[in-house]
C-alpha cells in the first residue's frame, strides 16, 4: 500500500516545478508533467482500495494523533479523493504559452488542495486546503483575461474571503472550548460543543466552507463566475470543487456536531438553495447561467440529503453529489460551444448529433428519468425524507418535487430548441472534439452506473457503514493510545 | 484581572471583525473593500490568539532549558502565522484584480462594475439586456472620470 | 433597502456578540493539545521556539499548504496582470534614496538571513525573514525604476525552494517516518545547529516567501499600460 | 496593564473606523497600517512575540507597501520619489 500523502504531495510538486521546467527548453517535459502527476496520484489512491475492509489513519510526521495533523482514509474519503485526479484529467486545460502554464499550475494546485480536503482529519488543515483551493480558483476564474472575468473573480474573492474570516472565527470558537483541532479528538468532546457557542461555531464554519459549496446565503458569485470563466473551469468548480467542500462540511457535521440543531440548519439552508436556484434557473435566458443556477439548486438537494440522519442520509447525499458531479461537468463542457442565448441554439442537433444526444441524456438523468442514475439519487432523497417525516422534511420533499418540475420546464425548453429546424442565417457551432470526448467519458460513467446498480448499492452501503461510524473513526485515529481530556 | 484583560481584547477582536465585515457588506469602493477585508482578518487572527492565551504563562520559547515554566498555547500562534501570510497573498491578488477592473472598465465602483459585467455577459451571450441603458454603437467609451475617482482624493 | 439590510446586519452581529460572550474561558483555556506539545516538543523536535516546532514539525502540512497558497496567489497575479515586462517609466530616484538603497541592501540581506536561520531559537523564522529578504530585493527597484528584477531567476528560486520543502518531506516519508517528519540529530536545545532538519525547512520557507513576495511587489510596481 | 490594554484596543478600533470612513485613500491605508501595529502590540501583550513580529512585518510593512503601490498604479496617488524641482512627465 502506497502512502496516501503522495496523492497530495505529487500534484504540489508538479505545480512548483511546472514554471521552472517550462522556460528552460524542457517544454515537452512541462507538457507531460501535469497529466503524469495526476495519473500517479490516481494510481496511489487506487492502491489504497483495501480501505474498504479496514479504514486507516496516518499521523503526519509520526506525531501521536492529537498533536500533529492526521489524515484519515476510509471509503468515503477515498471515493471523493479519487474523483479529483480523474475529473481533473478529463478537464485538463490546454497548453498555450505562458498563460497556459500558469493555468496548468493553478489546476494542479486545485487538485492537490481538493485531495487534501477529502483526506484531512484536522480542522485547521481543512481550512488551509480549502483556502488553497479558493485562491487557485480565483486565478482560474480570472484566467480567461476577459473583463467580466475580472469583476466576477473579484466578487468571488470577496465573498470567499468573507467566508474564510467567518470560518477562522468558527475555528477560534471551537478552540476556545476544546483546545484541540483533530477531528477525532473533537468527536470525543462533541458534547462540550452542544451549546449556543458550539452551534454558532458550526454556523460560521458552514458559511466558511459553504462558499465553494454554493450554499444558499453565499452563492451570489455562482452565475457570474461560471458565465465569465472558460467552461472547463466552470465544470471544474461546479462539478468537482463544490463536492469536496460539501464533504468537508459533512465530515464536520458527522464527527463534531452530531446534534439535531446542526442538521436542521443544513436542511433549512438546503431548502432555500433549492428554491432560489431553481427559480433563477427558470428565469435565465442563456445556457451558462441556467446551468449555474441549476447547480445551486442541485447542491441544495445535496445538503437536504446530507441533513438526513444516519446511513440513509449519507447514502442519499453521496449519490446525489456524485451524480451531480458527472452530469454538471458534462453539461458545462457541452455548453462551451453552445453557450449563449437559448434562442440561438435552434437546430444545433443537426450540426452535432452526438453532442445533442448527450445533452438529452444528461438532462433526462438530471430530471430523474427511471433507468438513469438520477432517478435513484432523487428516489433515495425523497424516500429518506418521507421516512424521517417531520414537517420541515415533508416541506423539503414538496419543494424538491416542485423544483424538479421547474427543472423539467427549463431543460425541455433547451432540448426542443436543439431539435428545431435549422435557421440558415445563424448556424450554431459544432462541438469541439476534445469536449465531446470528455463528455462522452462522463456519459459512459453515467450509463455504466445505470447498469451496475447492484454492486454500486453494496459499495455505497459499505461506505456509509464506515462513514457514520464515529466510534470507529476515533479508535482508528487514536489506535488504542490515551486520549487527552 | 485574569478574565477582564482577556475580555478587553475579546471586545477588540469582535469589534475589528464587525467593522471589517460591515465594511465588506456596505462599502462600494473596490479599494476600500480590500482594506475592509484586511481589518476583518486582523479581528479573526486576534480571536484565534486569544483562544490560546493564558494569563499566568510566558511566551512559548525556552530561554533556559533548566527552568520549567508554564507557557501560552503555541498552536493558535502557529495557526495565526499561517493565516497572516495567507491574508497578504489574497490581498495582493485582490489588488491585481482591482487594477485590471480599473483598466478595463475605468471605474472603482462595485455597482457600476457589476452592471457593466452583466451587460458584457449578456452581450456575449447574445441577449438583449433586460434594462435598456443608453449604449452607443461601436466602441464602449469610458465613463466620465468623476465616477472613478472618489471625492477627496488628491490628484496633485 | 440598503439601510434596512444594514440595520438587520448590525442587529445580527450584536445578537451574536451577546450569545458568544457567555462563558468562554478567557485566560484559562483547556489546552489539551498545547500542554502535550509543551511537554514533548523539546524532546521530539528539539527547537527552543515551540511555535517553530508547531509550524514546521507538528503542523508541517499546514505550512506546505500556506506556501502553496502564496505560490497560487503569485501565479494568479501573474495570470491577471501578465508577465511584468519593463520597469516603471519614472525618472530615477533622488541621490539619498539611491545611496540609502545601496547601503541597506546588504544589511537587509544579512538581517533577513539571520532571522530565517534563528527561527528555531528566537521569535522569527522563514516568514518574517522572507519578508525582509523581499524588501531587500525590492528596495533597489524602488530607487532605480528602470531596472527590473530578473524574473527567470526569481521563478527558479521560487520553484526550487518549494520543491526542496516537499523533497525534505518525501525523504522523511521514504525513510519510514512519515511525511515531513523531523530528521537528523536533534542537537542541544537552544544551539544554532540543532533541531535536525527544521532550519533547512525554514531556509526553504524564507527563500520561497522572499522570492514570491518580491515578484508580487515588482509586478505591482511596474506601471506599464495604465491606460486601457 | 489593563489601562494599556484599553488604550491599545480603543486606538485600534478607532483606526479601523477611520479606515472605513476616511475619504482620502492614502490616509485610509495609513490607518490600516495603524490597525496592524495596534494588533501586533496586542499580540505582544498576549505573549505571542512570533506572531507580533509577523504582523508588524507583513501587516504594517509589506501590506501597506502593496496597498500604496496599488494606489499608485490605480492613478489615485502619485508616489514621486525623484528629487524635487525637476519637471517632466513620466
Amino acid at each position: 500500500m502506497t502512502d496516501v500523502t503522495l496523492a497530495i504531495a505529487l500534484p504540489l510538486l508538479g505545480a512548483f516545478l511546472l514554471p521552472v521546467t517550462a522556460r528552460r527548453g524542457l517544454h515537452w517535459f512541462g507538457a507531460l508533467l501535469g497529466p503524469t502527476v495526476l495519473a500517479l496520484s490516481a494510481l496511489v489512491l487506487f492502491g489504497n482500495a483495501s480501505v474498504y475492509e479496514a479504514p486507516y489513519a496516518i499521523a503526519l510526521g509520526g506525531f501521536a494523533p492529537p498533536l500533529g495533523i492526521s489524515l484519515y482514509v476510509d471509503p468515503l474519503a477515498l471515493l471523493f479523493a479519487l474523483t479529483v485526479p480523474l475529473t481533473t484529467l478529463l478537464l485538463w486545460p490546454g497548453d498555450d504559452g505562458d498563460a497556459g502554464i500558469r493555468r496548468q499550475s493553478l489546476t494542479l494546485l486545485l487538485a492537490s488542495a481538493l485531495t487534501g480536503l477529502a483526506l484531512s482529519g484536522d480542522l485547521f488543515n481543512l481550512y488551509v486546503f480549502y483556502e488553497l483551493a479558493a485562491v487557485a480558483s480565483y486565478g482560474l476564474a480570472a484566467g480567461g483575461g476577459s473583463s467580466p472575468g475580472f469583476v466576477a473573480a473579484f466578487r468571488y474573492l470577496l465573498i470567499s474571503a468573507l467566508g474564510s474570516v467567518f470560518g477562522l472565527m468558527g475555528i477560534a470558537l471551537i478552540y476556545f472550548q476544546t483546545g484541540t483541532l483533530n477531528l477525532a479528538h473533537l468527536a470525543t468532546l462533541s458534547e462540550q460543543l452542544a451549546n449556543p457557542q458550539g452551534l454558532a461555531a458550526f454556523a460560521m464554519l458552514v458559511i466558511g466552507f459553504g462558499v465553494k459549496a454554493e450554499l444558499f446565503p453565499v452563492n451570489g458569485w455562482v452565475p457570474e463566475v461560471y458565465g465569465a470563466a472558460s467552461k472547463r473551469v466552470a465544470a471544474l468548480l461546479a462539478g468537482l470543487a463544490s463536492k469536496l467542500a460539501v464533504l468537508a462540511i459533512v465530515r464536520i457535521l458527522l464527527l463534531v456536531f452530531p446534534h439535531e440543531e446542526a442538521r436542521q440548519l443544513l436542511l433549512v439552508l438546503g431548502i432555500l438553495g433549492v428554491i432560489t436556484g431553481e427559480l433563477a434557473a427558470y428565469q435565465a435566458r442563456d445556457i451558462t447561467r441556467m446551468l449555474g443556477w441549476s447547480s445551486v439548486g442541485q447542491l441544495g438537494v445535496v445538503f437536504i440529503a446530507f441533513s438526513l440522519p444516519g446511513k440513509a442520509g449519507l447514502i442519499a447525499g453521496v449519490t446525489v453529489a456524485m451524480h451531480h458531479l458527472v452530469v454538471k461537468s458534462a453539461l458545462f463542457l457541452l455548453a462551451d460551444r453552445w453557450g449563449g442565448a437559448i434562442a440561438r441554439l435552434k437546430g444545433a442537433a443537426s450540426s452535432s448529433r452526438p453532442g445533442a444526444a448527450m445533452f438529452v441524456l444528461f438532462s433526462l438523468s438530471l430530471l430523474g428519468l427511471p433507468p438513469l442514475p438520477g432517478f435513484w439519487s432523487k428516489f433515495l432523497v425523497l424516500g429518506g425524507l418521507a421516512d424521517a417525516g417531520s414537517t420541515l422534511q415533508l416541506a423539503a420533499m414538496a419543494i424538491i418535487l416542485a423544483g424538479t418540475v421547474l427543472e423539467g420546464a427549463y431543460l425541455m425548453r433547451v432540448i426542443t430548441t436543439l431539435y428545431k429546424p435549422v435557421d440558415a442565417k445563424a448556424m450554431p457551432q459544432r462541438q469541439h472534439p476534445g469536449n465531446l470526448f470528455a463528455s462522452a467519458m462522463f456519459a459512459a460513467v453515467l450509463l455504466c452506473s445505470a447498469v451496475m446498480v447492484n454492486p454500486l448499492w453494496q459499495g455505497l452501503n459499505a461506505m456509509a457503514e464506515s462513514g457514520v461510524d464515529t466510534k470507529g473513526y476515533i479508535e482508528t485515529v487514536f489506535d488504542g493510545k490515551e486520549i487527552p481530556r | 484581572m485574569t478574565t477582564s484583560i482577556g475580555f478587553i481584547f475579546f471586545i477588540g477582536a469582535i469589534g475589528l471583525g464587525a467593522i471589517g465585515i460591515a465594511g465588506i457588506v456596505l462599502a462600494n469602493h473596490l479599494f476600500r473593500l480590500v482594506l475592509a477585508l484586511a481589518i476583518a482578518e486582523a479581528g479573526a487572527n486576534l480571536l484565534l490568539i486569544l483562544a490560546g492565551y493564558r494569563w499566568d504563562a510566558v511566551a512559548p520559547i525556552v530561554s533556559d532549558p533548566a527552568v520549567v515554566q508554564t507557557m501560552v498555547d503555541p498552536v493558535p500562534q502557529a495557526m495565526v502565522l499561517t493565516a497572516i501570510v495567507i491574508g497578504v497573498g489574497v490581498q495582493a491578488l485582490a489588488l491585481t484584480l482591482v487594477i485590471r477592473i480599473r483598466q478595463r472598465y475605468g471605474t472603482l465602483d462595485m455597482q457600476e462594475a457589476r452592471q457593466r459585467m452583466q451587460d458584457d455577459l449578456d452581450a456575449a451571450a447574445g441577449i438583449t439586456p433586460s434594462r435598456s441603458r443608453e449604449r452607443p454603437a461601436g466602441g464602449r467609451p469610458l465613463p466620465a472620470p468623476a465616477a472613478a475617482v472618489e471625492a477627496g482624493v488628491q490628484h496633485d | 433597502m440598503r439601510s434596512l439590510a444594514t440595520l438587520l446586519f448590525l442587529g445580527g452581529l450584536i445578537f451574536l456578540l451577546t450569545v458568544l460572550t457567555g462563558n468562554l474561558p478567557f485566560g484559562n483555556p483547556p489546552m489539551l493539545v498545547g500542554d502535550a506539545i509543551q511537554k514533548g516538543a523539546a524532546d521530539e523536535v528539539g527547537a527552543a521556539n515551540f511555535v517553530t516546532a508547531v509550524v514546521l514539525a507538528y503542523r508541517g502540512l499546514d505550512t506546505l499548504g500556506e506556501l502553496s497558497i502564496l505560490f497560487a496567489a503569485a501565479t494568479a497575479g501573474g495570470l491577471v496582470l501578465g508577465a511584468a515586462h519593463g520597469g516603471s517609466h519614472q525618472r530615477p530616484a533622488g541621490f539619498i534614496l539611491r545611496a540609502g538603497a545601496d547601503l541597506l541592501f546588504p544589511l537587509l540581506l544579512v538581517v533577513g538571513l539571520y532571522i530565517v536561520m534563528h527561527g528555531h531559537l528566537t521569535p522569527g523564522g522563514g516568514f518574517q525573514g522572507g519578508v525582509v529578504l523581499a524588501a531587500a530585493f525590492f528596495l533597489p527597484l524602488l530607487a532605480r525604476p528602470g531596472e527590473t528584477l530578473s524574473h527567470p531567476w526569481l521563478s527558479l528560486v521560487e520553484g526550487l525552494a518549494g520543491t526542496a520543502f516537499i523533497v525534505v518531506g518525501l525523504i522523511a516519508l521514504f525513510q519510514g517516518h512519515g511525511f515531513l517528519a523531523p530528521m537528523f540529530d536533534k542537537g542541544t536545545l537552544g544551539e544554532l545547529v540543532s533541531s535536525g532538519s527544521l532550519p533547512v525547512l525554514y531556509l526553504a520557507v524564507g527563500l520561497k516567501v522572499g522570492s514570491e513576495l518580491a515578484s508580487l511587489l515588482s509586478r505591482l510596481a511596474s506601471d506599464d499600460e495604465v491606460a486601457s | 496593564m489593563i489601562w494599556m490594554a484599553l488604550t491599545v484596543v480603543t486606538l485600534t478600533l478607532g483606526a479601523a473606523l477611520a479606515v472605513m470612513l476616511l475619504d482620502n485613500l492614502l490616509a485610509a491605508v495609513a490607518a490600516a497600517s495603524v490597525v496592524s501595529l495596534g494588533v501586533s502590540v496586542m499580540f505582544v501583550m498576549l505573549r505571542a512575540p512570533d506572531v507580533a513580529m509577523t504582523e508588524a512585518a507583513v501587516g504594517a510593512g509589506l501590506s501597506s507597501l502593496i496597498l500604496a503601490l496599488a494606489l499608485r498604479r490605480l492613478g489615485l496617488i502619485k508616489l514621486d520619489l525623484s528629487e524635487k524641482g525637476k519637471d517632466g512627465d513620466a
